[in-house]
């Protein structure tokens, strides 16, 4: 099979004085799966997001099945047979899956025609690939992963033949991640080619037939995936050599810093997130939180860390109580050492209007150490913002450059700069790397198990499951808001992957 | 003599369909008639007055009439810079060598519209819509209240105020739900004195078969027939007045109180509200307007305590 | 707001940008002035000359200045925090009550040096209430700001309606305004300043508070860049799950906002009360809380922007002033049209030319600052 | 007086003035359900006004007045949607610009013409709209509960008032049953997942601007050919801005809109029935307290029973899809 599916030629993008895409050509045959790699900022979104005639190329050429396609607009995308699953998903969080499913494709002026079309449609679908949702649930009820499932109905739906995945499974459980994969295989099997993003370079090599590689708007090498290894594949990306295993030590876990008991949260909604759930972590230990998205680990590190109001249960910091029922003040809590770097950077840990400077002291902005007099020290603020970005490389390194534009592995450092240097007694991240590329996740680890080498409690949530393996001192994992079991850190990912599922841990929680 | 008038307007306007719009016509007449122009300005706020009037004066404008009550602070500091300008002030009063005060009794000709109305009506309940609680106005209700309770303790008068903001000058909308209302309680004959609001007043009572009564100018031709009358306001006098003797070089200063017995103010009566009034009540009211100006009936004026004792 | 394009050097984002938007919003207006049958050059001259061409006519444009930087000053606070205050308009009837409460009890014993003070503090006092319960609302109830402020509008012109009539009028007096304030209750005008450029303030009354604006104006860049108040607005204003992260308390920073924001509205007040008029009268706000909203989105709510959106204003109310003294013909209605074509064109399309002087100026100056796509972490 | 002849009353009064609120209020609902805020719901009712007694008093036919008065209004929404969605400026500072352009040229256009100081001459029957009287209202009047409701409450409204209440249903069916409805709502949540599906961000925001400015133009109409004869300067007074706290109020949805108007309609026909009555216990009560009693009350009702209303996630920020 030779045919090409697509053939890029000469792309060239910019944004205003980014030049995100310079000069690509890329050829992807019919039928294969082809991973697309690079650094965050690398120009990857940019690049699918022409191909999919959501951007316009400034140059170049795109030839799709041999002919020169003319893509103005998604729509003449969709009509060339294209589909896409975008990195930030483009539903709309307050309709139904259906919906979404239908916006744009609702065959007659009257919805309730399109509509019995449109289930009959979705139900076959939803057998042939396996790919179950709830035709009537309202999106932003659902969590990430069946969301995800709703992009990919929707491009299946619209009867894509070159399908193209924008980092699928920076939100999924292993578990989940091989579902996709099954899909994607048998999507292959039918002869539709597969275009898929990611970080991962475990995945690129389990699932690709070809791998091209992206580095500062630039096509830099297109490999065959059985010819090549993660390490060559990293220092193409990066330009240099990337430890992708972290060293670690043997941990040497001292007094319990934060204890949780009995902490039991409810959503806005009603719903019992976090359900009786109780565990300490001692300084110098990482204790690491596995669990499919959405099963209150967000909830977990939010009532901890005095976002949310829990409904029971005790926390002791330092031995002493946060009135995590009451009203416990984020503010007060980091005054008493407690570090939180959030999920969400976007929308929590990070004001993206703000300079970076400005960032580097939210939650602490409190300090006297940045106040002069009644007002604002901002030399202060903008000398320490320099002193974190030298010390965590924070790329452009300009204080006074607005957080949005920043990539998301360097605001990400931005969040953890912010929280780690201060030497906080406890440390609660989640989600430390999502969406960060290999060589920023590299420096992520090694800071936080530079973090516990100097003797702080880190509490760390991730769907990464490997990130939880090798970081963890030990591994609880949380199904339905319940911690179902608790294992060292070479526990095999099958066994971690059951409880996850819930498996052996209704087994475990009901003795 | 060679005279260059000139007139400022309130912040209502010159078209506002009333007050300002009648010195307006005043101003118009003496031009039509004498062929003088005459300049004017309308202010749109209230730090143009004092900048308007000096303006005007030390362009050398003469006379100068000011429309409207809320000139008197302006009009004391210009006109004692200004000792050989003629001004004129309308609805108020202001002791100045070189001013002519014009105020009206509103309530003479507001209780011979009363006593027609409530001799028209059938239900013995009249009502009045007004456009903002202020003094002026209820100036005007007081004298129709007491017009229309003088034909015996049975009748009722309703009374409404359109609104707070300057909107209620300008809400016909509202003006004619008030007046409908009004029928809803009984009135057949509804008197405003709300501006453009009165245009929905009468409007709601031509469309309901009720009677209106205008105000200010002769409004009665609006809906011929059913506008029962007007209670004139002669501003346009006044402003004609002004000009006029000025011209003739008999400007008086002093305080021009003009009541019924002035023919300042009146009810109108011309073909089309011919038809809607009775013979009784042309005697009706001869025989009031000639009490009042034989000072036997003494209308009260709300100015005099801020009551209104019908 | 993001800026669609490309980066400019400031002289053009700030200087030539708003000047061609401007131009072109004179330019439509001209085109008014030509259907009337005047000639737009004679009225473009008089809107200048009446606005600047002397020192009394200054004077003025910088009365009503000092009214808007005011109102746009309180729009532009509680914008900083993510709150929409239509409100000013009641807030500064309300602040009125203070100025007068003060005047009237302090007028004859106090100078106006001694009472200018109290008379701030009561304006921005009952200014600031006015504007608490809404933001009390917001913060506890959840209560829709934009509705409530335009319904505290409406309150407000009631209460002081009553107010007038049956509080501060005297019995007798025709007008709703409370007496005239004796020596006390009457800023100075600002004469020595307009002399050192060598002009005379003449009758207009251009005062005291107009310093008082730029003070204002200078602290509410203070409170918002540099105190650690306004950097929790922000916060709250762009992002309020970061702000609750953060530690900030969301009711009490925008209770707190709320009551600066009606505070800066209550001190408009101050200018036509103890400035001009040296009374209270109905209604003097005369709209200038709902331009306020103009003046702090065309300033992007930055101090630095508010006072020259500020300058513009007074210029067309007192340049549109002359031009009807002027031109007859031009109605204040006129005016009020060329004041919205100039929010239309300098406001709502200030963009409309930002492509082609981009693409202008970027063509002209060499293009070195091409930037490769950043590198990643 | 009879109580129920008053509720009965006092129900068609509500009727009468919630009539323009609902339709500006539904006017604002396509417009900010497509993610574009609208202040200049009072222009451009004050446009349509005017635009309706001039055309109407020219032609001496409603029909005529009412496309006029839609085609002024709609024009005026192109240019907010001009200046909002392809210029991508402020939507507040679009619609107060409009605000103000509407309000002098009103003015100088009606000066101009008919030189009564920006009214329109006043209206002839055939050149309003009359009132429907049902079949056989005045037949049933005296049947007991049924016939003053029908005759009283249901019967004598003009025919947009019969418009505006039948357009909450259909607006409601447009907005959630038509696919045009599912994308504008969609473009008012997030418009980049309308950009994908193919379908364009632009021309949906100028449909649902446009649809506004129909609305917009018959709320204008039904003030000056229907509650009164004629247009007179600024005579909306402030229902723009009641029209956009009732459209807040609703929280965005058809329905609530209709119980929002209808609400403060009420509570407007109750302050002007009650000014100057003598109430029981309290006596009678200052004029300004009874006409702020509507504010007052709307203000209670909302913090009291509303809770947080939640804006389309789009609204008030032009889509800009390359920074
Ligand atoms: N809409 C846009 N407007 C302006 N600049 C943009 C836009 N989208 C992307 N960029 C810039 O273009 C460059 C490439 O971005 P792109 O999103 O394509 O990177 P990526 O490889 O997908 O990164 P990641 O791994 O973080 O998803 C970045 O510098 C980014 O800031
Ligand atoms: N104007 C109307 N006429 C007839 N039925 C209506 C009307 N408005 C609402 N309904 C009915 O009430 C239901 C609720 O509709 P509405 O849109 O008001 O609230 P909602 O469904 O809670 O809104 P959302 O779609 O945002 O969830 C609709 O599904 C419909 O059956
Ligand atoms: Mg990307
Ligand atoms: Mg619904």
């Amino acid at each position: 099979m030779n045919e090409l599916a697509i053939e890029l030629k000469g792309i060239d993008k910019s944004f205003g004085l980014v030049h995100a895409n310079r000069n690509i050509n890329l050829k992807v045959r019919k039928g294969t799966i082809h991973g697309i790699i690079g650094e965050n900022g690398a120009g990857k979104s940019t690049l699918m997001s022409i191909l999919y005639g959501f951007y316009q190329a400034d140059h170049g050429d795109i030839v799709i099945n041999g002919q020169t396609a003319d893509i103005r607009d998604p729509n003449a995308a969709i009509a060339a047979g294209i589909g896409m699953v975008h990195q930030h998903f483009m539903l709309v969080e307050n309709f139904t899956v259906l919906e979404n499913i239908m916006l744009g494709a609702e065959e007659s002026q009257i919805l309730n025609a399109g509509i019995t079309k449109a289930r009959a449609e979705l139900k076959r679908l939803e057998k042939e690939y396996a790919l179950e949702v709830d035709p009537d649930a309202v999106i932003e009820e659902l969590p990430v992963g069946i969301q995800q499932r709703v992009e990919i109905l929707k491009a299946l739906y619209r009867k894509a033949d070159i399908l193209i995945l924008d980092e699928p499974t920076g939100v999924l459980t292993p578990a989940e991640a091989d579902h996709l994969f099954r899909i994607l295989q048998q999507l292959k099997e039918q002869g539709k080619t597969v275009l898929l993003i990611t970080h991962k370079l475990r995945e690129i090599m389990a699932i690709t037939d070809e791998v091209s590689v992206m580095r500062r708007g630039e096509m830099v090498a297109t490999r065959t995936t059985k010819e090549t290894s993660v390490e060559e594949l990293a220092e193409l990306m990066v330009g240099r050599r990337v430890l992708l295993r972290v060293e670690k030590g043997e941990a040497r876990p001292a007094d319990v810093k934060l204890s949780v008991k009995n902490l039991t949260v409810r959503d806005s909604r009603g719903v019992t997130m976090v359900d009786d759930v109780s565990f300490d972590i001692r300084a110098g230990e990482i204790v690491g939180i596995a669990g499919v998205a959405g099963n209150g680990q967000s909830e977990l590190l939010e009532a901890i860390s005095g976002i949310r109001r829990a409904r029971a249960g005790t926390v002791l910091l330092n031995g002493s109580p946060i009135d995590v029922t009451g009203n416990a003040d984020p503010a007060e809590l980091r005054k008493r050492g407690l570090a939180h770097v959030p999920e969400d950077r976007h929308h929590v840990g990070l004001v993206l209007k703000f300079d970076e400077s400005e960032n580097a002291i939210l939650g602490y902005h409190d300090d006297p150490k940045y106040r002069k007099g009644l007002l604002l020290d901002i030399d202060a603020i903008r000398a320490e913002a320099e002193e974190k970005i030298a010390a965590y490389d924070i790329r452009p390194p300009n204080p006074r450059l607005k957080t949005a534009n920043f990539s998301g592995g360097n605001q990400q450092k931005i969040v953890l700069a912010r929280e780690m240097e201060r030497g906080p007694d406890v440390l609660i991240i989640g989600q430390p790397t999502r969406g960060v590329d290999v060589g920023a996740i590299e420096f992520i680890h090694r800071r936080i198990i530079e973090m516990r080498d100097q003797g702080k409690a880190v509490l760390l949530v991730s769907v990464e499951l490997d990130e939880i393996r090798a970081l963890s001192d030990r591994i609880l994992v949380m199904f339905a808001g319940r911690v179902v079991g608790e294992r060292a850190p070479d526990a095999s990912e099958g066994e971690l992957g059951l409880l996850m599922a819930g498996v052996e841990g209704s087994k475990e929680a009901a003795e | 003599a060679d005279i260059k008038p000139a007139i400022i307007y309130d912040l209502g306007g010159k078209f506002d369909k009333s007050f300002n719009e009648a010195a307006y016509n005043g101003a118009e007449k003496f031009k039509a008639e004498t062929g003088i122009e005459y300049r004017d300005f309308e202010i749109a706020n209230d730090a143009q007055r004092e900048q308007a009037l000096r303006r005007f004066a030390s362009d050398g404008n003469n006379p100068i009439v000011m429309a409207g009550f809320s000139w008197a602070a302006q009009l004391e500091k210009v006109a004692a810079e200004y000792p050989d300008t003629k001004f004129a002030i309308i609805d108020m009063v202001l002791d100045k060598p070189n001013v002519r005060s014009v105020v009206f009794k509103e309530e003479e000709g507001g209780w011979l519209a009363g006593i027609l109305a409530g001799m028209a009506s059938k239900t013995k309940t009249v009502s009045f819509v007004g456009g903002m609680d202020i003094p002026l106005i209820h100036k005007f209700a007081c004298g129709y209240i007491g017009g229309a309770k003088s034909l015996g303790p049975d009748y009722n008068v309703l009374e409404a105020y359109t609104g707070t903001t300057p909107d209620a000058w300008n809400d016909p909308v509202k003006g004619g739900e008030i007046a409908k209302s009004q029928f809803d309680q009984g009135s057949d004959v509804v008197y405003h004195a709300a501006g453009g609001t009165g245009v929905g007043v009468l409007q709601a009572a031509a469309d309901a078969g009720k009677l209106g009564i205008g105000v200010d100018s002769n409004q009665n031709g609006l809906h011929p027939g059913k506008v029962l009358t007007s209670m004139v306001k002669r501003v346009d006098v006044a402003v004609y007045d002004a000009f006029m003797s000025a011209k003739e070089d008999k400007f008086q200063p002093g305080i021009n109180v003009l009541g019924l017995k002035e023919n300042g103010v009146d009810v109108a009566m011309d073909e089309n509200n011919a038809p809607l009034i009775t013979p009784e009540m042309k005697a009706a009211i001869d025989k009031a307007r000639a009490d009042i100006i034989a000072g036997t009936v003494k209308v009260h004026d709300y100015m005099s305590d801020e009551t209104c004792p019908y | 707001m993001s800026v669609p394009y490309a980066k400019l050097p400031a002289w053009a984002e700030y200087g030539l940008i708003p000047l061609v938007n401007l131009a072109v919003a004179f330019l439509i207006s001209g085109l008014v002035v030509l259907i009337v049958g005047e000639s737009p050059l004679q009225a473009a001259y008089h809107m200048v000359n009446g606005a600047f061409g002397r020192g009394e006519y200054i004077g003025f444009t910088l009365y009503y200045t000092t009214t808007f930087i005011f109102t746009g000053l309180a729009v532009a606070v509680a914008f900083h925090c993510g709150l929409f205050n239509i409100g000013g308009e009641g807030q500064a009837y309300i602040g009125g009550i203070g100025v007068t409460l003060a005047c009237l009890a302090f007028d004859h014993t106090l100078p106006w040096y001694l009472l200018f003070p109290i008379a701030i503090a009561g304006a921005a006092f009952f200014g600031a209430l006015w504007a608490l319960i809404p933001g009390w609302l917001q913060a506890k109830r959840g209560s829709h700001i934009v509705i409530t402020t335009i319904m505290f509008n409406f309150i407000a012109a009631s209460l002081m309606n009553y107010l007038l009539n049956k509080v501060f009028k005297p019995l007798g007096s025709m007008s709703l305004e409370t007496r005239t304030f004796e020596a006390g209750g009457q800023l100075p005008k600002l004469d020595w300043l307009m002399n050192i450029f060598g002009l005379s303030v003449g009758t207009a009354p251009f005062n005291i508070s107009f310093l008082l604006a730029l003070v204002a104006a200078f602290g509410v860049w203070v409170l918002i860049w540099r105190t650690k108040l306004g950097y929790e607005m922000r916060t709250m204003g762009h992002s309020p799950a970061a702000a609750r992260y953060a530690g900030i308390k969301e009711s009490r920073i925008i209770i707190i906002t709320m009551m600066i924001s009606g505070g800066l509205a209550g001190m408009m007040a101050l200018n036509p009360i103890m400035g001009e008029q040296f009374r209270m009268q109905l209604d003097f706000v005369q709209g200038a809380g709902f331009v306020g909203i103009a003046v702090a989105l065309m300033g992007r709510s930055h101090p630095a922007g508010i006072i020259p959106a500020a300058l513009l204003f007074g210029m067309l109310y007192q340049g549109g002033a002359e031009i009807s003294f002027e031109m007859p013909s031009i109605s204040r209605d006129m005016i009020v049209i060329i004041q919205g074509l100039v929010i239309l064109f300098a406001g709502a399309l200030e963009h409309m030319f930002r492509p082609a002087i981009t693409r202008i100026i970027l063509g002209l100056s060499p293009k070195t600052r091409d930037v490769a796509a950043t590198k990643g972490a | 007086m009879d109580f129920f002849q008053v509720i009965i009353e006092l129900a068609q009064s509500t009727v009468r003035l919630s009539t323009p609120l609902i339709l500006a209020a539904l006017a604002g609902l396509f417009t900010e359900r497509a993610g574009v805020f609208d202040i200049g719901l009072e222009g451009k009712m004050l446009g349509a006004a005017f635009a309706a007694g001039t055309v109407s008093y020219l032609t001496q036919s409603v029909a005529m007045g009412l496309s006029a008065a839609i085609l002024i209004s709609v024009l005026l929404s192109l240019v907010h949607g001009y200046a909002s969605i392809t210029q991508r400026g402020s939507q507040i500072v679009s619609g107060v610009a409009i605000n103000f352009v509407v309000a002098g040229a009103t003015v100088i256009l009606g000066q101009a013409w008919f030189g009564q100081g920006g009214r329109t001459p006043a209206l002839s029957d055939s050149g309003r709209f009359g009132t429907i009287r049902l079949p056989f209202a005045d037949a049933v009047r005296d049947v007991p509960i049924l016939g003053p409701i029908y005759s009283g409450l249901l019967s004598g409204h003009s025919p947009l008032t019969w418009l505006a209440f039948l357009m909450v249903p259909v607006s409601w069916w447009i907005l959630y049953r038509t696919r045009f409805g599912l994308r504008l709502r969609a473009v008012g949540e997030n418009p980049s997942a309308v950009d994908t599906a193919g379908i364009s961000v632009l021309w949906l925001r100028y449909r649902a601007v446009i649809c506004c400015g129909i609305l917009c133009g018959i709320a204008g109409a039904y003030l000056s050919l229907a509650a009164n004869a004629g247009f007179t300067k600024g005579m909306t007074a402030g229902k723009g801005y009641i029209a956009l706290a009732a459209l807040i109020f609703a929280k965005w949805r058809p329905k609530n809109i209709l119980f929002a108007c209808l609400l403060f309609g009420f509570l407007d026909a109750f302050a002007i029935r009650y000014q100057g009555y003598a109430f029981l216990l309290i006596g009678k009560v200052p004029v300004q307290l009874m006409q702020a009693l509507p504010y007052i009350l709307t203000v209670i009702l909302l913090a009291g029973f509303i809770g947080k209303a939640i804006p389309p996630k789009a609204g008030g920020v032009p889509y800009v899809k390359e920074r």
